[in-house]
């Protein structure tokens, strides 16, 4: 069985981020939204983590910028969802649709 | 030499007792202005005078030519390195003529107006008018530059305005004054322009200069201006045209003269001095002094003068037989008498014996301005008696007033050309210009001496014969001394100005003119006049049916006559259909919805595209989120395959 | 002479109005301070004659030249000629005669009075600035004041007017800015006007530049057909606000289309001077036209600003020196002329509480000193010899006669037709005002002009009939202005 | 060593009174009116020592470096800082949780300091998050109000979403580079497809930031439900903040792409200020209103930006400097009539004149300043900003651009018209104003008036590049 090359890896994801972007298009829980865009960071990790092995092994900015990525994921769901669950308590919702007043 | 003092005392002298009157005259002056006013005019006039003697025997005449005379010029406004308003005063033998002419009309209408006008509310306020026309008229007949001219000229027409408007409360005035204003302006646009074109070519504004490049045909000026043509007429001939253009208006010659039997608004002595006397002749001193541009330059434009000159006359004498107010009656024949001068000088010549006709219309001028300044006083003591202009209210006022009635049959002969009052000579020599030069315009003079002798009778008789007078009876006489003084020193001067050798004072060429006097040529004219004294007599002594009777059955052409042609609905029409529903209502229209609308129109067009695009921030952080990514994969599409 | 003292002035007079403490005292520092600003104008007036005489034949006299910003190479250059000295003047005069007309003003007055002195300091920092970012800074100066003192003290539909007002003398300026953008890269990183005036620029830039510059101070001096806000625009002021709008604003376009447009872009000059020439003929007759119907007094005073204005623009286009003095002589008797008009319909107003010209009639009895103002004023507008709008115009008439060719000719004998229309209208409408039968009885015991108007419009007719009578020391005056801007156009 | 202290002495000065702040929290903690001052002074105390001892170089293996131009972008921020904390000191009275806001408030300056001295993608990342999750729970502060944290929502989604676009470019760079060092990436020349797109996925995240249309949907929202602080915060100083970078980004970083970059931000300029114009000219709301018209004030920057050259860097610089103090003055009169009276539209504002003369004054300064109108500095600024701008744009370009300045001028005299012309029976009653807030309010209408007058403001600005 043949070792996966960079293309594919790129093609993962790709496609990941696009499902990560579809995501956050269409769904209305505010906490999967929150994930889709999980999704997409995580397409970036695999981006630095392809390039860094294949195409710059040398260079290892790609690996520290992934293990940062991951760590700001985290704070930024945090905050995220701390927001969220004051949503919750003023709209009694995490509906994306019901947090639509502010507009035009 | 001329004394420059002197001269300058006469202009200034009224300027001055304008300025008097008219800042202080309503604290100072309320009772004694007209004193004032009138004292400061004597002192002009003799002044005048005596610089006419001084010009005529003292200095003027060099080796047999009268010369011109410069005394003082001083640039007032420069245009151009060459062309600019150079104010002076020219002394020449027309002007000199014309000094004496304004100032003497003007000190009789001062006198008379002591009286005539007594007791009126503004008297100051008159006599200050009075004073800033005759200012404005000297210096038109002094100037020495055409622009001088034209200022003046503007001066003249405005003061024309505030005296025909003396009385503003009467709605009527206030119209006629406008109205004489708005034609005269008119008129002078066409003078302006043609200022414009004469001093492009001739390089220059100075009367003299202007003459002598504008007549001599080997000058560069006189060859561009020549070769160089519009509408197939040389620029020369257009300016030329232009410029008499101003001065037919002033001169209320047809088609222009719609303004001058409404002037009548204004207080008769008023009329005596501009509008018979001194304004009106305007033009024909204009065509005078640029006489050798026209004659030598441009005979088409000449020629022209002379035939607008005949027709006015004789449609003017048409009108006036019909009128019933004795001033407008006047105001026609004035306008035809005018029409004479202007022939005149449209059918002679320049130099020599066929100059003629340009020293015969001066010297109509000249005594016409005396009778018929007397016509209109008396007019004046007449309407004062009988507070109505209309004939219909009068008759048999010789009783009355026999002072008035004499002065005012002697001036009634003058004008109809009897001998051997001042008119005879004058017309005589118009009508044997005419004679020599052109047979047509000399039968139109012909009829319209006759014309002018009727209604000249027609007015005398329906005044003071026709019926007895029915009004209250003479409750103040014919006004004091005052109104009589000027009566009678004007008739002296129209019975006896006609004995001035005229053509050895003033003359086309400054050379002195023999003027001949030919009984054998001068029995046709008379006969006729006489002629028609005898048909007024006939219809208007004692008051019959006859006139209506005629009238009656030319019914037509009195009712077009009397309707004054119509001329004047023609202009209302002009003006009121054309200028203000034609042209001015669209301008509006145009200007409050398509200028103004297009303007308004971007604000609006730009709020509603606010309006639309206000859905895209729908509040759905997805869609922002996809208008984001849109935008992304637009540029990159942009900036990868496109650019 | 300093030239700053012209800029101090206003600035201190200004600041003292927000001190003071009651309208009265408001009214006398403002009407001080503008009577010490005529007489500075005055001073420089004089001193600049006798340099003159003296022999000094400089092109700018007392200039000044401050670095304002290193880097961009501004600077504040002032300077002054006989062009701007006469524009100063007759800033100077409709200054003082706009405060003394205002005197009841009892709204705000504080705030009234110092937008007054701000837009004055506009327009004086305008006259005398020779960088156009100076130049530029100055012109916007003025349009916010202009904007408040309709906006508040107005009437009418004033919002409307202001913000129209306001709008299309911004967009003006828009273009202006353009311009000078322009302007710095091509003079090489420097807008100053006689550096500008020096070096030769490319025509097919002038040819871009120029529409620029004229159009947008066109804007301001109401060049068709860009003249829209000029009725609405005065018909709304308070009676010192048309007066500063007819009087100074306007001119701030007249003289910026002559010093900036024609002056340093004497080809585009050519290029466009056909398209002005016909525009602005078309709206002296057109204005005069319009303003034949307008009933109401200010508007009929706006649209004959309209086509008085379009004697100096149409004069701009004609490109001769004698039409470029007339131009300017134009700007400033209109300026006094339309200013004093506006001022006698405001003392009108002011009375009988109606513009319209047909409800009024026969105040010659009541109000002796106000209808003779108007009468002179009318007449001065219908240019009467020995008034300042006779001189205007024939200077216009004859500069633009000089180029001899059909086109031009034409175009000056329809703008000429124009003083019969004016006579028109202005005859009808002061005839109406005027004379006639007293129209309401109420008018009957209305009061003459009190002694601050009779003061104001003294001041005004003293200008109109020393420009009217004695014509000579305006032309000279203005005349090596223009013939410095002729050289230019003629490439000499 | 101690150079190595004065090179970050702004971010240590920061972190310092953030753990001071902290050490008081945990500590037995403060009234707000005895912690506000002290903030204020803290504040005012890091603005004035911002201007000493600076230092210049670069630290962290190249990922840290300061120049003299950078040190005055952070004293820009931290005078907008010391402002904010002055203008809205009623709002922070009241709020419960003084400390925590300035915490955030603090460490999201942090951010932009590192934001600002950052010299490699990692550390820009890293900083950018600093500085825009803190300002999210920022915008949530109104904790009771729906408003509030429907607009911490959508800030947050819309920061994450941002930042996912960010790192994706940053990702595909560092595939076709190998690099994340700025001033490796400098030197790499040749220009691939690829390549291009990571620049505009990169560039597209910026203009998020900056609110550039379109990618400003979540502006006004944002700007309308978070407390005002926040929102002057956002417009202001976060807004100078990505503009300084952006600056550097653009003409050092991506030098070798000079010719797309111009033409795209001269493009998004044009978009920007065309539809931030139409959408400000229908908002009611004062709050929303200044955010569509500081969404057209980015307009403006870009085009400065587009001229490319030292003129643009310290035409923006001065731009934004003055844009501190009109843009605050403006948010600081709103939070005012806001707080006391909780008013908030134009309509209210009518006859604002007749009962608060002062706070009419300042405010129709600032937005005379922010339309762009003499004498006040906003004129200067947006003249340099097109000059800047016109060194390479086509006429018709600059026209359509300043055209639009008369259509920005018509809304913000929509606002001046209610205050001074509208006739209003019950205007807004007259105002108590708390000594701090009018201190601030003098500052920046003395700096609206000011700084435009002071030529040499301008040229120390040029002089640092």
């Amino acid at each position: 069985m043949m070792e996966p090359g960079l293309y594919h890896i790129l093609f993962i994801s790709t496609a990941l981020f696009f499902i990560g972007m579809y995501g956050f298009f269409t769904r209305r829980n505010l906490i999967t939204m929150l994930m889709s865009i999980e999704l997409i960071l995580n397409s970036v990790n695999l981006n630095f983590i392809a390039f860094n092995k294949y195409v710059w092994a040398g260079k290892m900015d790609g690996l520290f910028f992934t293990l940062f990525i991951i760590a700001i994921a985290a704070a930024e769901a945090a905050v995220g969802i701390a927001i969220i669950i004051n949503l919750y308590r003023s709209h009694q919702s995490i509906d994306v649709a019901s947090a639509e007043e502010l507009k035009y | 030499m001329p004394n420059t003092i002197n001269i300058i005392l006469v202009l200034l002298l009224p300027f001055i007792s304008f300025l008097l009157l008219g800042l202080l005259g309503k604290k100072y002056f309320s009772r004694t202005a007209g004193i004032v006013g009138t004292l400061l005019l004597l002192i002009a006039t003799v002044l005048a005078m005596h610089t006419a003697y001084e010009y005529y025997f003292v200095y003027g005449k060099i080796e047999g030519l009268y010369h011109s005379f410069v005394p003082l010029q001083f640039q007032w406004l420069k245009f151009t390195h060459s062309v600019s308003i150079d104010m002076g005063l020219i002394i020449d033998s027309i002007s000199v003529m014309m000094l004496v002419v304004v100032t003497f009309i003007s000190l009789m209408v001062h006198i008379y107006s002591l009286g005539y006008m007594k007791g009126d509310p503004r008297f100051s306020t008159y006599y200050a008018f009075l004073g800033l026309f005759t200012f404005s008229m000297l210096g038109l007949v002094l100037a020495a530059n055409i622009f001088q001219m034209y200022i003046f000229w503007e001066l003249v027409g405005v003061s024309s305005f505030l005296l025909i408007g003396y009385y503003y409360e009467k709605p009527s005035a206030v119209a006629a004054s406008k109205k004489a204003f708005i034609v005269t302006r008119f008129a002078d646009f066409g003078f302006l322009i043609g200022i414009l074109v004469l001093s492009y070519y001739g390089d220059t504004l100075n009367f003299a200069t202007l003459i002598e490049r504008l007549t001599a045909p080997e000058s560069n000026e006189f060859k561009l201006a020549v070769s160089s043509t519009f509408l197939g007429m040389s620029a020369l001939t257009w300016g030329a045209l232009l410029v008499f253009m101003g001065g037919a208006g002033k001169s209320a010659m047809f088609p222009l003269h719609i303004w001058l039997p409404d002037a009548m608004e204004g207080p008769t002595p008023v009329s005596a001095l501009i509008h018979a006397a001194t304004m009106v002749v305007a033009g024909v001193y204009l065509v005078a002094r640029l006489f050798p541009v026209f004659a030598l330059s441009t005979p088409v434009v000449l020629e022209g003068i002379g035939w607008v000159g005949a027709v006015s006359a004789v449609i003017a004498a048409i009108i006036a037989c019909t009128q019933t107010d004795i001033k407008r009656v006047l105001a026609y024949s004035t306008m035809s008498q005018i029409g004479f001068m202007m022939f005149a000088m449209g059918v002679s010549n320049y130099g020599g014996e066929e100059g003629l006709g340009y020293t015969a219309s001066l010297f109509h001028l000249f005594t016409h301005a005396l009778f018929k300044a007397l016509l209109f006083l008396g007019a004046g003591s007449v309407i004062h008696f009988v507070h109505s202009n209309e004939m219909s209210n009068m008759g048999g006022l010789r009783k009355l007033m026999p002072i008035t009635h004499l002065t005012f049959l002697l001036a009634c002969l003058a004008i109809a050309g009897m001998p051997p009052l001042a008119g005879f000579f004058s017309k005589e020599e118009i009508l044997l210009a005419a004679y020599q030069h052109n047979k047509i315009v000399f039968g139109i003079a012909l009829l319209t001496s006759g014309l002018t002798a009727f209604y000249m009778f027609r007015l005398y008789f329906s005044i003071f014969w026709n019926k007895p007078y029915e009004g209250h009876s003479a409750h103040h006489g014919e006004g004091g001394w005052t109104m009589m003084l000027p009566l009678l020193l004007l008739a002296a001067g129209a019975v006896f100005a006609g004995f001035i050798p005229f053509g050895s004072y003033v003359s086309s060429d400054g050379l002195i003119l023999p003027t001949a006097f030919h009984v054998t040529f001068s029995i046709a004219p008379v006969l006729i006049g006489l002629a028609g004294i005898f048909i007024a007599m006939v219809f208007y002594k004692k008051s019959t049916t006859h006139p209506n009777k005629i009238a009656a059955t030319i019914n037509g052409v009195y009712q077009a006559a009397y309707h004054k042609f119509y001329v004047d609905e023609l202009y209302l029409f002009i003006t009121k259909k054309i200028l203000f529903n034609l042209i001015g209502k669209p301008f509006a229209w145009l200007d409050k919805t398509v200028i103004d609308g297009i303007v308004n129109q971007t604000a609006t067009v730009t709020q509603s595209i606010a309006e639309g695009i206000k859905k895209m921030q729908s509040g759905k952080v997805q869609s922002y989120a996809i208008y984001f990514l849109m935008g992304v994969i637009a540029l990159a599409v942009l900036f990868i395959y496109i650019w | 002479m300093n030239l700053l003292l012209l800029l101090i002035v206003p600035l201190i007079t200004a600041l003292t109005i927000l001190l003071c403490r009651n309208s009265l005292q408001v009214k006398w520092t403002a009407f001080a301070g503008s009577v010490v600003q005529l007489v500075l104008a005055l001073v420089l007036l004089f001193v600049y004659r006798a340099e003159v005489v003296a022999g000094n034949a400089a092109q700018l006299f007392f200039e000044q030249d401050i670095t304002l910003i290193e880097s961009l190479n501004m600077h504040f250059h002032i300077g002054v000629d006989g062009i701007s000295i006469s524009m100063l003047l007759l800033t100077a005069m409709v200054v003082v005669a706009g405060v003394l007309f205002s005197w009841n003003t009892n709204k705000m007055t504080k705030e009234f009075y110092f937008l007054l002195i701000l837009l004055a300091l506009g327009a004086y920092g305008f006259f005398i600035s020779f960088n156009l970012l100076v130049l530029f800074f100055f012109l916007e100066i003025s349009i916010i004041p202009k904007y408040l003192l309709i906006g508040i003290w107005g009437s009418g539909n004033k919002e409307y007017s202001a913000n129209k007002l306001v709008l299309m003398l911004m967009m003006g300026s828009a273009l202006i800015m353009v311009g000078i953008l322009g302007m710095y890269y091509i003079g090489g990183h420097d807008v100053d006007l006689m550096h500008l005036s020096n070096i030769s620029i490319p025509a097919h830039l002038q040819k871009i530049l120029f529409p620029l510059f004229f159009i947008g101070f066109g804007v301001f001096t109401a060049f068709f057909p860009f003249h829209t806000w000029v009725p609405d625009g005065h018909s709304s002021a308070p009676t010192a606000g048309s007066m500063f709008l007819a009087g100074i604003s306007m001119k701030l376009g007249g003289y910026g289309c002559l010093r900036v447009a024609i002056f340093l872009l004497p080809e585009g000059a050519k290029e466009y001077g056909q398209v002005i020439v016909i525009l602005s003929s078309i709206a002296i007759l057109y204005g005069a036209f319009v303003t034949m119907m307008q009933k109401d007094l200010k508007y009929l005073n706006a649209y004959s600003s309209v086509s008085h204005v379009g004697f100096s623009l149409l004069a701009l286009g004609m490109l001769t020196q004698t039409a470029i003095t007339g131009a300017l002589m134009q700007m400033i008797s209109h300026g006094l002329m339309t200013a004093l008009f506006f001022a006698v319909i405001g003392m009108i107003y002011d009375r009988t509480h109606t513009r319209m010209v047909n409800e009024l009639g026969g105040l010659m009895k009541v109000m002796p000193f106000i209808t003779t103002v108007l009468f002179i004023v009318g007449l001065c507008s219908l240019g009467l010899p020995g008034l300042s709008g006779f001189v205007a115009e024939m200077t216009v008439f004859v500069g633009s006669w000089q180029n001899d060719d059909v086109f031009h000719r034409v175009a000056t004998i329809a703008a000429a037709m124009s003083i019969v229309v004016t006579a028109v209208y202005i005859l009808r409408a002061v005839g109406q005002v005027a004379m006639g039968p007293l129209k309401n009885e109420a008018y009957a015991h209305l009061t003459d002009a009190k002694w601050n108007e009779k003061l104001a419009a003294i001041i005004l007719l003293a200008g109109i009939l020393s420009i009217g009578l004695v014509p000579g020391w305006l032309n000279d005056l203005l005349t090596p202005g223009a013939e410095i801007i002729m050289n230019r156009i003629t490439g000499k | 060593m101690n150079e190595f202290f004065l090179l970050m002495k702004s971010e240590l000065m920061v972190t310092a009174i953030i753990f001071l702040l902290l050490f008081i929290k945990v500590g037995k903690g403060m009234q707000n009116e005895r912690l506000l001052p002290l903030i204020q002074l803290l504040l005012l105390l890091n603005v004035i020592f911002g201007f000493f001892f600076n230092q210049e170089g670069n630290a962290f293996g190249d990922m840290f470096h300061s120049t003299p131009m950078i040190v005055f972008e952070k004293n820009i921020l931290n005078v907008g800082v010391y402002l904010i904390s002055m203008l809205f000191s009623d709002w922070f009275k009241k709020t419960a949780h003084l400390a925590e806001y300035f915490l955030l408030m603090l460490s999201a300056l942090l951010g932009m300091f590192f934001m600002l001295s950052s010299a490699n993608m990692l550390m820009f990342y890293l900083a950018l998050e600093l500085a825009s999750i803190p300002v999210a729970a920022m915008a949530n502060f109104n904790l009771t109000q729906k408003q509030s944290s429907e607009a911490a929502m959508k800030m947050i989604l819309s920061a994450a979403f941002s930042s996912g676009i960010l790192l994706f470019g940053i990702s595909l760079i560092y595939g076709v580079t190998g690099t994340i060092n700025f001033e490796e990436l400098s030197n790499y020349t040749t220009l691939s497809p690829l390549y291009t797109m990571a620049f505009i996925f990169l560039f597209s995240a910026f203009a998020f930031k900056l609110s550039v249309v379109p990618f400003h949907f979540w502006t006004a929202d944002v700007y309308e439900g978070a407390p005002i602080a926040t929102t002057s915060f956002l417009s202001v100083i976060s807004k100078a903040a990505v503009a300084f970078i952006l600056i550097t980004v653009l003409y050092k970083v991506f030098q070798p792409l000079q010719n797309i970059w111009y033409v795209l931000v001269l493009l998004l300029a044009f978009i920007t200020i065309v539809i931030g114009n139409l959408f400000a000219m229908r908002q009611q709301n004062m709050k929303r209103f200044l955010a569509y018209s500081s969404i057209a004030q980015v307009g403006f920057i870009l085009v400065g930006i587009s001229g490319s050259n030292t003129t643009g860097i310290s035409s923006v610089v001065y731009f934004l400097l003055v844009y501190v103090f009109s843009n605050l003055a403006a948010f600081g009169v709103v939070s005012v009539i806001s707080e006391q009276v909780n008013k908030e539209s134009i309509s209210d504002y009518k006859g604002l004149y007749q009962t608060n003369p002062l706070l009419t004054w300042v405010l129709a300064l600032s937005l005379f300043s922010l339309a762009g109108v003499p004498p006040t500095a906003g004129f200067f600024g947006k003249f340099f900003l097109l000059t800047a701008g016109g060194a390479k744009a086509s006429y018709a370009f600059m026209i359509v651009v300043v055209l639009n300045m008369v259509i920005s001028l018509y809304y913000y005299l929509k606002v001046v018209r209610a205050m001074f012309i509208d006739q209003n029976e019950t205007p807004i009653a007259a105002i108590q104003i708390s000594a701090p807030v009018k201190l601030a309010l003098i500052i920046c209408s003395a700096g609206i008036l000011l700084i435009g007058l002071f030529g040499w403001i301008f040229d120390f600005i040029q002089s640092l590049n």
